[in-house]
Protein backbone atom coordinates (compact mmCIF):
# COMPACT_ATOMS: atom_id res chain seq x y z
CA UNK A 1 0.00 0.00 0.00
CA UNK A 2 1.52 3.15 -1.04
CA UNK A 3 1.17 6.56 -0.34
CA UNK A 4 -1.41 7.36 -2.70
CA UNK A 5 -3.89 4.48 -1.88
CA UNK A 6 -3.84 5.48 1.83
CA UNK A 7 -5.01 8.94 0.68
CA UNK A 8 -7.69 7.43 -1.31
CA UNK A 9 -8.98 5.34 1.25
CA UNK A 10 -9.15 7.95 3.87
CA UNK A 11 -10.74 10.29 1.27
CA UNK A 12 -13.38 8.08 0.66
CA UNK A 13 -13.91 7.08 4.15
CA UNK A 14 -14.33 10.98 5.38
CA UNK A 15 -16.45 11.31 2.06
CA UNK A 16 -18.71 8.38 2.94
CA UNK A 17 -19.09 9.19 6.52
CA UNK A 18 -19.77 12.58 5.90
CA UNK A 19 -22.32 11.48 3.79
CA UNK A 20 -24.15 9.48 5.93
CA UNK A 21 -24.21 12.04 8.04
CA UNK A 22 -25.90 14.32 5.90
CA UNK A 23 -27.92 11.87 5.03
CA UNK A 24 -29.12 11.70 8.69
CA UNK A 25 -29.57 15.38 9.23
CA UNK A 26 -31.41 15.70 6.43
CA UNK A 27 -33.93 13.06 7.42
CA UNK A 28 -33.66 14.66 11.02
CA UNK A 29 -34.68 18.05 8.90
CA UNK A 30 -37.56 16.24 7.73
CA UNK A 31 -38.64 15.28 10.40
CA UNK A 32 -38.04 18.22 13.17
CA UNK A 33 -38.94 21.39 10.93
CA UNK A 34 -42.05 22.97 11.48
CA UNK A 35 -44.04 22.97 8.68
CA UNK A 36 -43.97 21.46 4.93
CA UNK A 37 -42.30 24.38 3.37
CA UNK A 38 -39.38 24.38 6.03
CA UNK A 39 -39.11 20.54 5.32
CA UNK A 40 -38.29 20.85 1.40
CA UNK A 41 -35.07 21.88 2.60
CA UNK A 42 -34.60 18.95 5.26
CA UNK A 43 -35.20 17.04 1.97
CA UNK A 44 -33.10 19.16 0.15
CA UNK A 45 -29.87 18.37 2.34
CA UNK A 46 -30.48 14.40 1.69
CA UNK A 47 -30.60 14.88 -1.95
CA UNK A 48 -27.74 17.28 -2.93
CA UNK A 49 -24.96 16.51 0.07
CA UNK A 50 -26.24 13.26 0.80
CA UNK A 51 -26.17 11.86 -2.88
CA UNK A 52 -22.53 13.67 -3.77
CA UNK A 53 -20.76 12.69 -0.87
CA UNK A 54 -21.92 9.12 -0.84
CA UNK A 55 -21.68 8.83 -4.47
CA UNK A 56 -18.28 10.20 -4.69
CA UNK A 57 -17.06 8.36 -1.84
CA UNK A 58 -18.64 5.06 -3.71
CA UNK A 59 -16.79 5.92 -6.60
CA UNK A 60 -13.48 6.43 -5.04
CA UNK A 61 -13.63 2.66 -3.52
CA UNK A 62 -14.57 1.11 -6.85
CA UNK A 63 -11.78 2.52 -8.99
CA UNK A 64 -11.72 2.72 -12.50
CA UNK A 65 -14.07 0.06 -13.25
CA UNK A 66 -17.69 -0.07 -14.95
CA UNK A 67 -19.11 0.55 -11.14
CA UNK A 68 -17.98 4.17 -11.31
CA UNK A 69 -19.16 4.99 -14.60
CA UNK A 70 -22.34 3.37 -13.67
CA UNK A 71 -22.29 5.06 -9.89
CA UNK A 72 -21.69 7.83 -12.35
CA UNK A 73 -24.51 7.90 -14.20
CA UNK A 74 -26.66 7.11 -11.16
CA UNK A 75 -25.58 10.58 -9.39
CA UNK A 76 -25.84 13.11 -12.70
CA UNK A 77 -29.04 11.36 -12.98
CA UNK A 78 -30.45 11.96 -9.40
CA UNK A 79 -28.17 15.48 -9.63
CA UNK A 80 -30.60 16.25 -12.30
CA UNK A 81 -34.30 14.61 -10.79
CA UNK A 82 -33.67 15.15 -6.93
CA UNK A 83 -34.70 19.14 -7.58
CA UNK A 84 -37.01 18.19 -10.25
CA UNK A 85 -38.92 16.65 -7.95
CA UNK A 86 -38.74 18.99 -5.32
CA UNK A 87 -39.84 21.70 -7.62
CA UNK A 88 -42.97 19.76 -8.62
CA UNK A 89 -43.65 19.16 -5.20
CA UNK A 90 -43.41 22.36 -4.17
CA UNK A 91 -45.27 23.87 -7.27
CA UNK A 92 -48.09 21.70 -6.68
CA UNK A 93 -48.66 22.51 -3.26
CA UNK A 94 -48.49 26.17 -4.37
CA UNK A 95 -50.80 25.98 -7.36
CA UNK A 96 -53.45 24.80 -4.31
CA UNK A 97 -53.41 27.66 -3.07
CA UNK A 98 -51.27 27.18 0.15
CA UNK A 99 -49.00 29.92 0.77
CA UNK A 100 -45.55 29.32 2.97
CA UNK A 101 -45.58 31.13 6.25
CA UNK A 102 -43.44 34.41 6.05
CA UNK A 103 -41.22 35.00 8.93
CA UNK A 104 -41.82 38.28 10.71
CA UNK A 105 -41.82 41.58 8.91
CA UNK A 106 -41.62 40.10 5.41
CA UNK A 107 -44.26 39.87 3.04
CA UNK A 108 -44.20 36.73 0.17
CA UNK A 109 -44.62 37.51 -3.31
CA UNK A 110 -47.64 36.66 -4.50
CA UNK A 111 -47.53 33.68 -7.94
CA UNK A 112 -48.85 35.25 -11.00
CA UNK A 113 -52.03 33.97 -12.26
CA UNK A 114 -51.90 31.13 -14.58
CA UNK A 115 -52.64 32.66 -17.83
CA UNK A 116 -54.69 31.57 -20.69
CA UNK A 117 -51.96 30.13 -23.01
CA UNK A 118 -51.27 27.51 -20.11
CA UNK A 119 -54.09 26.30 -19.32
CA UNK A 120 -53.27 23.32 -22.43
CA UNK A 121 -50.73 22.55 -20.59
CA UNK A 122 -50.76 18.80 -19.74
CA UNK A 123 -50.01 19.09 -16.12
CA UNK A 124 -52.29 21.79 -15.31
CA UNK A 125 -55.28 19.80 -17.38
CA UNK A 126 -57.55 21.80 -19.69
CA UNK A 127 -60.57 20.95 -17.82
CA UNK A 128 -60.82 23.98 -15.48
CA UNK B 1 -24.98 15.09 -32.72
CA UNK B 2 -27.54 13.97 -29.53
CA UNK B 3 -27.39 10.71 -31.31
CA UNK B 4 -23.54 10.27 -30.90
CA UNK B 5 -24.19 11.41 -27.54
CA UNK B 6 -26.62 8.69 -26.97
CA UNK B 7 -23.96 5.98 -28.65
CA UNK B 8 -21.11 7.35 -26.09
CA UNK B 9 -23.66 6.56 -23.72
CA UNK B 10 -24.21 3.12 -24.56
CA UNK B 11 -20.69 2.43 -24.64
CA UNK B 12 -20.37 3.34 -21.61
CA UNK B 13 -23.29 1.42 -20.42
CA UNK B 14 -22.24 -1.22 -21.76
CA UNK B 15 -18.60 -1.71 -21.50
CA UNK B 16 -18.20 -4.91 -23.72
CA UNK B 17 -17.42 -4.36 -26.86
CA UNK B 18 -18.68 -7.70 -28.96
CA UNK B 19 -19.75 -6.79 -32.33
CA UNK B 20 -23.27 -7.71 -31.73
CA UNK B 21 -23.61 -5.85 -28.91
CA UNK B 22 -22.38 -2.68 -30.55
CA UNK B 23 -24.85 -3.64 -33.55
CA UNK B 24 -27.40 -3.89 -31.32
CA UNK B 25 -26.39 -0.52 -29.66
CA UNK B 26 -26.33 1.28 -32.73
CA UNK B 27 -29.96 -0.03 -33.77
CA UNK B 28 -31.06 1.20 -30.05
CA UNK B 29 -29.77 4.45 -31.10
CA UNK B 30 -31.47 4.86 -34.18
CA UNK B 31 -34.67 3.94 -32.64
CA UNK B 32 -34.51 6.14 -29.70
CA UNK B 33 -33.58 9.50 -31.85
CA UNK B 34 -36.49 7.93 -34.13
CA UNK B 35 -38.70 8.22 -31.01
CA UNK B 36 -37.25 11.07 -29.86
CA UNK B 37 -37.96 13.30 -32.97
CA UNK B 38 -41.37 11.99 -33.22
CA UNK B 39 -41.93 13.66 -29.57
CA UNK B 40 -40.19 16.52 -30.76
CA UNK B 41 -42.70 16.93 -33.77
CA UNK B 42 -45.25 16.26 -31.40
CA UNK B 43 -44.88 19.08 -28.52
CA UNK B 44 -43.04 21.42 -30.96
CA UNK B 45 -40.75 22.50 -28.93
CA UNK B 46 -36.81 21.50 -29.68
CA UNK B 47 -34.45 21.38 -26.56
CA UNK B 48 -31.46 23.24 -28.56
CA UNK B 49 -28.18 22.43 -26.25
CA UNK B 50 -26.32 25.94 -26.77
CA UNK B 51 -24.04 25.32 -23.54
CA UNK B 52 -20.14 25.63 -23.30
CA UNK B 53 -18.75 22.56 -22.04
CA UNK B 54 -15.35 24.16 -20.55
CA UNK B 55 -17.56 26.83 -18.70
CA UNK B 56 -20.14 24.38 -17.91
CA UNK B 57 -17.31 22.08 -16.04
CA UNK B 58 -15.70 25.06 -14.63
CA UNK B 59 -19.77 26.12 -13.10
CA UNK B 60 -20.42 22.89 -11.67
CA UNK B 61 -17.14 23.35 -9.85
CA UNK B 62 -18.32 26.71 -8.11
CA UNK B 63 -21.94 25.30 -7.56
CA UNK B 64 -20.31 22.26 -5.61
CA UNK B 65 -18.66 24.95 -3.48
CA UNK B 66 -21.89 26.97 -2.97
CA UNK B 67 -23.50 23.41 -2.17
CA UNK B 68 -21.20 22.88 0.42
CA UNK B 69 -21.63 26.04 1.71
CA UNK B 70 -25.48 26.30 1.59
CA UNK B 71 -25.59 22.83 3.84
CA UNK B 72 -23.62 23.88 6.33
CA UNK B 73 -26.43 26.91 6.83
CA UNK B 74 -28.95 24.62 7.17
CA UNK B 75 -27.76 22.00 9.03
CA UNK B 76 -27.11 24.59 11.29
CA UNK B 77 -30.69 25.38 11.29
CA UNK B 78 -31.77 21.83 11.38
CA UNK B 79 -29.34 20.89 14.39
CA UNK B 80 -30.02 23.86 16.73
CA UNK B 81 -32.50 23.99 19.52
CA UNK B 82 -34.78 26.53 18.17
CA UNK B 83 -34.45 26.10 14.66
CA UNK B 84 -33.98 30.23 13.62
CA UNK B 85 -35.98 30.00 10.29
CA UNK B 86 -36.80 32.48 8.58
CA UNK B 87 -39.02 31.53 5.65
CA UNK B 88 -39.56 33.92 2.87
CA UNK B 89 -40.95 33.33 -0.99
CA UNK B 90 -39.62 35.87 -2.73
CA UNK B 91 -39.08 36.92 -7.04
CA UNK B 92 -35.77 36.00 -8.91
CA UNK B 93 -35.01 37.68 -12.27
CA UNK B 94 -33.35 35.55 -14.71
CA UNK B 95 -31.16 36.33 -17.59
CA UNK B 96 -30.49 33.44 -19.65
CA UNK B 97 -31.77 33.07 -22.97
CA UNK B 98 -32.47 29.52 -23.47
CA UNK B 99 -34.67 27.27 -21.60
CA UNK B 100 -32.15 24.77 -20.92
CA UNK B 101 -29.93 27.57 -19.10
CA UNK B 102 -33.07 28.43 -17.34
CA UNK B 103 -33.59 25.05 -16.21
CA UNK B 104 -29.93 24.81 -14.86
CA UNK B 105 -30.48 28.09 -13.58
CA UNK B 106 -33.76 26.96 -11.28
CA UNK B 107 -32.49 23.49 -10.97
CA UNK B 108 -29.18 25.01 -9.15
CA UNK B 109 -31.01 27.11 -6.93
CA UNK B 110 -33.25 24.39 -5.68
CA UNK B 111 -30.18 22.21 -5.19
CA UNK B 112 -28.40 24.08 -2.51
CA UNK B 113 -29.88 23.58 0.30
CA UNK B 114 -32.08 26.31 1.86
CA UNK B 115 -33.11 27.69 -1.61
CA UNK B 116 -36.49 26.18 -3.59
CA UNK B 117 -37.46 27.16 -6.98
CA UNK B 118 -41.23 26.90 -6.96
CA UNK B 119 -42.90 28.84 -9.83
CA UNK B 120 -41.18 29.76 -13.39
CA UNK B 121 -42.64 32.48 -14.82
CA UNK B 122 -42.33 34.56 -17.84
CA UNK B 123 -39.27 36.83 -16.31
CA UNK B 124 -38.91 35.52 -12.97
CA UNK B 125 -38.40 32.43 -10.56
CA UNK B 126 -40.42 32.27 -7.30
CA UNK B 127 -38.40 31.49 -4.73
CA UNK B 128 -38.94 30.03 -1.32
CA UNK B 129 -36.19 30.27 0.97
CA UNK B 130 -35.60 28.84 4.39
CA UNK B 131 -33.13 31.37 6.35
CA UNK B 132 -34.37 34.37 4.19
CA UNK B 133 -31.52 37.03 4.93
CA UNK B 134 -30.81 40.18 2.60
CA UNK B 135 -27.71 38.91 1.01
CA UNK B 136 -30.12 35.86 -0.57
CA UNK B 137 -30.63 38.04 -3.52
CA UNK B 138 -27.23 39.34 -4.12
CA UNK B 139 -26.04 35.50 -4.05
CA UNK B 140 -28.94 34.20 -6.65
CA UNK B 141 -28.01 37.15 -8.77
CA UNK B 142 -24.38 35.88 -8.89
CA UNK B 143 -25.48 32.30 -9.78
CA UNK B 144 -27.75 33.58 -11.94
CA UNK B 145 -24.54 35.57 -13.98
CA UNK B 146 -22.60 32.29 -14.14
CA UNK B 147 -25.71 30.35 -15.26
CA UNK B 148 -26.07 33.05 -18.38
CA UNK B 149 -22.36 33.05 -19.04
CA UNK B 150 -22.29 29.20 -19.01
CA UNK B 151 -24.73 29.75 -22.67
CA UNK B 152 -22.77 29.88 -25.80
CA UNK B 153 -24.50 33.06 -27.98
CA UNK B 154 -26.60 32.17 -31.17
CA UNK B 155 -25.98 29.48 -33.08
CA UNK B 156 -26.19 25.85 -32.44
CA UNK C 1 -17.44 1.83 6.53
CA UNK C 2 -19.84 0.59 4.30
CA UNK C 3 -21.82 -0.61 7.11
CA UNK C 4 -21.89 2.95 8.70
CA UNK C 5 -23.19 3.94 5.75
CA UNK C 6 -25.80 1.42 5.56
CA UNK C 7 -26.99 1.57 9.34
CA UNK C 8 -26.96 5.41 8.75
CA UNK C 9 -29.10 4.49 5.17
CA UNK C 10 -31.47 2.88 7.12
CA UNK C 11 -31.85 4.93 10.50
CA UNK C 12 -32.90 7.73 8.01
CA UNK C 13 -35.25 5.53 6.70
CA UNK C 14 -37.13 4.95 9.52
CA UNK C 15 -37.08 8.81 10.24
CA UNK C 16 -38.41 9.14 6.90
CA UNK C 17 -41.33 6.50 7.19
CA UNK C 18 -42.28 8.50 10.48
CA UNK C 19 -42.81 11.87 8.98
CA UNK C 20 -44.32 9.61 5.99
CA UNK C 21 -47.27 8.01 8.22
CA UNK C 22 -47.55 11.40 10.71
CA UNK C 23 -48.16 13.67 7.60
CA UNK C 24 -49.34 15.57 8.00
CA UNK C 25 -50.62 16.78 4.52
CA UNK C 26 -50.21 15.20 1.45
CA UNK C 27 -47.42 16.74 0.29
CA UNK C 28 -45.31 16.22 3.30
CA UNK C 29 -45.92 12.75 2.27
CA UNK C 30 -45.38 12.76 -1.10
CA UNK C 31 -42.17 14.74 0.03
CA UNK C 32 -41.33 11.78 2.54
CA UNK C 33 -41.76 9.20 -0.46
CA UNK C 34 -39.53 10.73 -2.63
CA UNK C 35 -36.59 11.12 -0.24
CA UNK C 36 -36.67 7.62 1.23
CA UNK C 37 -36.78 6.86 -3.07
CA UNK C 38 -33.34 8.59 -2.71
CA UNK C 39 -32.54 6.68 0.36
CA UNK C 40 -32.99 3.54 -0.68
CA UNK C 41 -31.22 4.08 -4.52
CA UNK C 42 -27.96 5.04 -1.92
CA UNK C 43 -28.94 1.92 -0.08
CA UNK C 44 -28.85 -0.37 -3.06
CA UNK C 45 -25.44 1.18 -4.28
CA UNK C 46 -23.92 0.63 -0.41
CA UNK C 47 -25.20 -3.18 -0.35
CA UNK C 48 -23.79 -3.74 -3.31
CA UNK C 49 -20.56 -2.79 -2.14
CA UNK C 50 -21.40 -4.70 1.25
CA UNK C 51 -22.24 -8.17 -0.34
CA UNK C 52 -19.89 -7.75 -3.11
CA UNK C 53 -21.72 -7.89 -5.68
CA UNK C 54 -22.16 -4.39 -7.03
CA UNK C 55 -24.24 -4.97 -10.19
CA UNK C 56 -27.14 -4.32 -8.59
CA UNK C 57 -26.32 -0.69 -9.99
CA UNK C 58 -28.65 -0.57 -12.46
CA UNK C 59 -31.50 -1.67 -10.20
CA UNK C 60 -30.70 1.16 -8.18
CA UNK C 61 -30.67 3.26 -11.53
CA UNK C 62 -34.26 2.01 -12.27
CA UNK C 63 -35.36 2.22 -9.30
CA UNK C 64 -34.10 5.65 -9.15
CA UNK C 65 -36.28 6.43 -12.76
CA UNK C 66 -39.46 5.05 -11.30
CA UNK C 67 -39.51 6.66 -8.29
CA UNK C 68 -39.30 10.40 -9.94
CA UNK C 69 -41.55 9.12 -12.43
CA UNK C 70 -43.84 8.16 -9.94
CA UNK C 71 -43.97 11.30 -7.31
CA UNK C 72 -44.51 13.30 -10.34
CA UNK C 73 -47.50 10.91 -10.91
CA UNK C 74 -48.99 10.90 -7.43
CA UNK C 75 -48.95 14.75 -7.53
CA UNK C 76 -50.91 14.95 -11.12
CA UNK C 77 -53.14 12.47 -9.81
CA UNK C 78 -53.79 14.30 -6.55
CA UNK C 79 -54.58 17.57 -7.94
CA UNK C 80 -56.68 16.23 -11.11
CA UNK C 81 -58.06 12.66 -9.49
CA UNK C 82 -56.91 11.01 -13.09
CA UNK C 83 -53.25 11.18 -14.58
CA UNK C 84 -54.64 11.97 -17.87
CA UNK C 85 -56.88 14.51 -19.48
CA UNK C 86 -60.68 15.27 -20.19
CA UNK C 87 -60.24 15.47 -23.80
CA UNK C 88 -57.81 12.10 -23.82
CA UNK C 89 -59.09 9.98 -26.23
CA UNK C 90 -60.86 6.52 -25.18
CA UNK C 91 -59.61 4.06 -27.51
CA UNK C 92 -58.18 1.83 -25.91
CA UNK C 93 -61.25 1.17 -23.47
CA UNK C 94 -63.14 -0.11 -25.93
CA UNK D 1 -44.85 26.21 -21.89
CA UNK D 2 -43.89 28.45 -18.76
CA UNK D 3 -45.48 27.12 -16.09
CA UNK D 4 -44.00 23.39 -16.08
CA UNK D 5 -40.74 24.89 -17.79
CA UNK D 6 -38.51 22.68 -15.56
CA UNK D 7 -40.50 19.23 -16.09
CA UNK D 8 -41.33 19.56 -19.55
CA UNK D 9 -37.33 20.36 -20.36
CA UNK D 10 -35.60 18.20 -18.18
CA UNK D 11 -38.42 15.67 -19.62
CA UNK D 12 -36.76 16.47 -23.26
CA UNK D 13 -33.38 15.82 -21.78
CA UNK D 14 -34.32 12.25 -20.01
CA UNK D 15 -36.35 10.62 -22.12
CA UNK D 16 -33.74 9.86 -24.88
CA UNK D 17 -31.80 8.45 -22.10
CA UNK D 18 -34.23 6.35 -20.48
CA UNK D 19 -35.17 4.52 -23.55
CA UNK D 20 -31.71 3.70 -23.91
CA UNK D 21 -31.46 2.10 -21.00
CA UNK D 22 -34.22 0.20 -21.67
CA UNK D 23 -32.72 -0.95 -24.97
CA UNK D 24 -29.28 -1.41 -22.71
CA UNK D 25 -31.18 -3.79 -20.28
CA UNK D 26 -32.51 -5.35 -23.07
CA UNK D 27 -29.53 -6.64 -24.56
CA UNK D 28 -27.47 -7.13 -21.39
CA UNK D 29 -29.85 -9.93 -19.86
CA UNK D 30 -27.02 -12.47 -20.04
CA UNK D 31 -24.51 -9.72 -18.36
CA UNK D 32 -26.15 -8.46 -15.55
CA UNK D 33 -29.62 -8.09 -14.04
CA UNK D 34 -32.35 -7.53 -16.24
CA UNK D 35 -34.13 -8.74 -19.19
CA UNK D 36 -37.07 -8.83 -21.35
CA UNK D 37 -39.47 -7.83 -18.57
CA UNK D 38 -37.25 -4.95 -17.06
CA UNK D 39 -36.73 -3.36 -19.88
CA UNK D 40 -40.37 -3.75 -21.20
CA UNK D 41 -41.14 -1.56 -17.76
CA UNK D 42 -38.14 0.97 -18.49
CA UNK D 43 -39.39 1.54 -22.24
CA UNK D 44 -43.02 1.98 -21.14
CA UNK D 45 -41.83 4.66 -18.36
CA UNK D 46 -39.83 6.82 -20.95
CA UNK D 47 -43.70 6.97 -22.34
CA UNK D 48 -45.87 7.50 -19.37
CA UNK D 49 -43.40 10.16 -18.18
CA UNK D 50 -43.97 11.63 -21.22
CA UNK D 51 -47.35 11.57 -21.33
CA UNK D 52 -47.73 12.77 -17.75
CA UNK D 53 -45.56 16.12 -18.43
CA UNK D 54 -47.08 16.74 -22.65
CA UNK D 55 -50.47 15.41 -21.79
CA UNK D 56 -52.36 11.91 -23.25
CA UNK D 57 -52.99 13.07 -26.70
CA UNK D 58 -49.22 13.70 -27.73
CA UNK D 59 -47.61 10.82 -26.46
CA UNK D 60 -50.66 8.41 -27.96
CA UNK D 61 -50.09 10.63 -31.53
CA UNK D 62 -46.43 9.16 -30.81
CA UNK D 63 -47.30 5.79 -29.98
CA UNK D 64 -50.60 5.55 -31.31
CA UNK D 65 -52.92 3.20 -29.17
CA UNK D 66 -53.15 0.54 -32.54
CA UNK D 67 -49.44 0.05 -32.10
CA UNK D 68 -49.44 -0.43 -28.77
CA UNK D 69 -52.48 -3.18 -29.05
CA UNK D 70 -50.10 -4.63 -31.99
CA UNK D 71 -47.24 -4.65 -29.96
CA UNK D 72 -48.60 -7.06 -27.18
CA UNK D 73 -49.72 -9.69 -29.67
CA UNK D 74 -46.49 -9.20 -31.42
CA UNK D 75 -44.41 -9.88 -28.62
CA UNK D 76 -46.24 -13.44 -27.73
CA UNK D 77 -46.39 -14.20 -31.36
CA UNK D 78 -42.73 -13.68 -31.69
CA UNK D 79 -41.99 -15.78 -28.20
CA UNK D 80 -44.26 -18.46 -29.27
CA UNK D 81 -42.72 -18.32 -32.39
CA UNK D 82 -39.51 -19.48 -31.39
CA UNK D 83 -40.83 -22.28 -29.79
CA UNK D 84 -42.91 -23.30 -32.48
CA UNK D 85 -40.23 -23.11 -34.53
CA UNK D 86 -38.42 -25.59 -32.61
CA UNK D 87 -41.13 -27.94 -32.15
CA UNK D 88 -41.46 -27.83 -36.00
CA UNK D 89 -37.53 -29.20 -36.49
CA UNK D 90 -38.06 -32.01 -34.41
CA UNK D 91 -37.26 -30.97 -30.99
CA UNK D 92 -39.05 -30.47 -27.54
CA UNK D 93 -41.20 -26.60 -27.32
CA UNK D 94 -38.64 -23.79 -26.26
CA UNK D 95 -35.83 -26.09 -27.09
CA UNK D 96 -33.62 -23.74 -28.02
CA UNK D 97 -31.02 -26.04 -29.70
CA UNK D 98 -33.59 -26.35 -32.81
CA UNK D 99 -31.94 -22.76 -33.83
CA UNK D 100 -29.04 -24.02 -34.50
CA UNK D 101 -27.85 -27.73 -34.45
CA UNK D 102 -24.90 -27.25 -35.11
CA UNK D 103 -23.83 -25.51 -32.20
CA UNK D 104 -26.08 -25.74 -29.43
CA UNK D 105 -24.41 -22.65 -27.46
CA UNK D 106 -25.26 -20.58 -30.36
CA UNK D 107 -28.51 -22.13 -30.99
CA UNK D 108 -29.48 -21.02 -26.93
CA UNK D 109 -27.89 -17.39 -27.27
CA UNK D 110 -30.43 -16.65 -30.19
CA UNK D 111 -33.06 -18.20 -29.02
CA UNK D 112 -32.77 -16.15 -25.34
CA UNK D 113 -32.37 -13.01 -27.65
CA UNK D 114 -35.53 -14.03 -29.49
CA UNK D 115 -37.46 -14.95 -26.37
CA UNK D 116 -36.67 -11.89 -24.81
CA UNK D 117 -37.18 -9.52 -27.55
CA UNK D 118 -41.00 -11.26 -27.63
CA UNK D 119 -41.08 -10.94 -23.50
CA UNK D 120 -39.86 -7.35 -24.02
CA UNK D 121 -42.08 -5.74 -26.54
CA UNK D 122 -45.20 -7.43 -25.10
CA UNK D 123 -44.40 -6.27 -21.84
CA UNK D 124 -43.70 -2.83 -22.88
CA UNK D 125 -47.48 -3.03 -24.75
CA UNK D 126 -49.43 -4.03 -21.81
CA UNK D 127 -47.81 -1.49 -19.41
CA UNK D 128 -48.68 1.60 -22.00
CA UNK D 129 -51.99 -0.10 -22.42
CA UNK D 130 -52.58 0.06 -18.69
CA UNK D 131 -51.08 3.77 -18.77
CA UNK D 132 -53.48 4.40 -21.47
CA UNK D 133 -56.82 2.67 -19.89
CA UNK D 134 -55.84 4.42 -16.69
CA UNK D 135 -55.51 8.08 -17.76
CA UNK D 136 -57.93 7.95 -20.56
CA UNK D 137 -60.64 7.47 -17.55
CA UNK D 138 -62.73 10.51 -16.80
CA UNK D 139 -60.97 12.75 -14.37
CA UNK D 140 -62.57 13.75 -10.95
CA UNK D 141 -64.37 11.04 -10.20
CA UNK D 142 -67.67 11.14 -7.46
CA UNK D 143 -66.71 9.85 -4.30
CA UNK D 144 -69.13 6.92 -4.38
CA UNK D 145 -67.39 5.73 -7.44
CA UNK D 146 -64.39 4.76 -5.62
Amino acid sequence: MNAVDVFLEVLSWALIVSGSVFVIIGSLGLWRLPDFWARLHGASVTESAGVILLIWGMCIQAGFTLITVKLIIIGIFLFITGPTATHAVANAALVTGWRPSEAEGLTGAEPEPLRPENEDDALDGGEE
Amino acid sequence: MTLAGLFALWLLMSGLFKPLLIGFGLASVLVVGWITSRMDAQDGDHLDIRLSPLRLAGYLLWLLAEIARANWSVMRIILSRRMPVRQHLFRVPFSQKTDLGQVIFANSITLTPGTITVETERDNFLVHALGYDENDDEALAEMDRRVAQVETAGGV
Amino acid sequence: MFLVAAVSLLVSMVIVLARLFAGPTLYDRVLAVNSFGTLTVLFIGVLGFLTGRPDFLDIALLYALINFVGTIAILKFFRYRAIGDVSASRELGQ
Amino acid sequence: MRHHLILRVITKLLAGAIMLFAFYVQFHGDYSPGGGFQAGVILAVAFVLYGLVFGLPAVQAVLPPWVVHKMMALGVLVYAGTGVISLFTGYAFLDYTALNPAHPEHGQELGILWVEGGVGITVTGVMVAIYYAFAGRPPRISDEEW
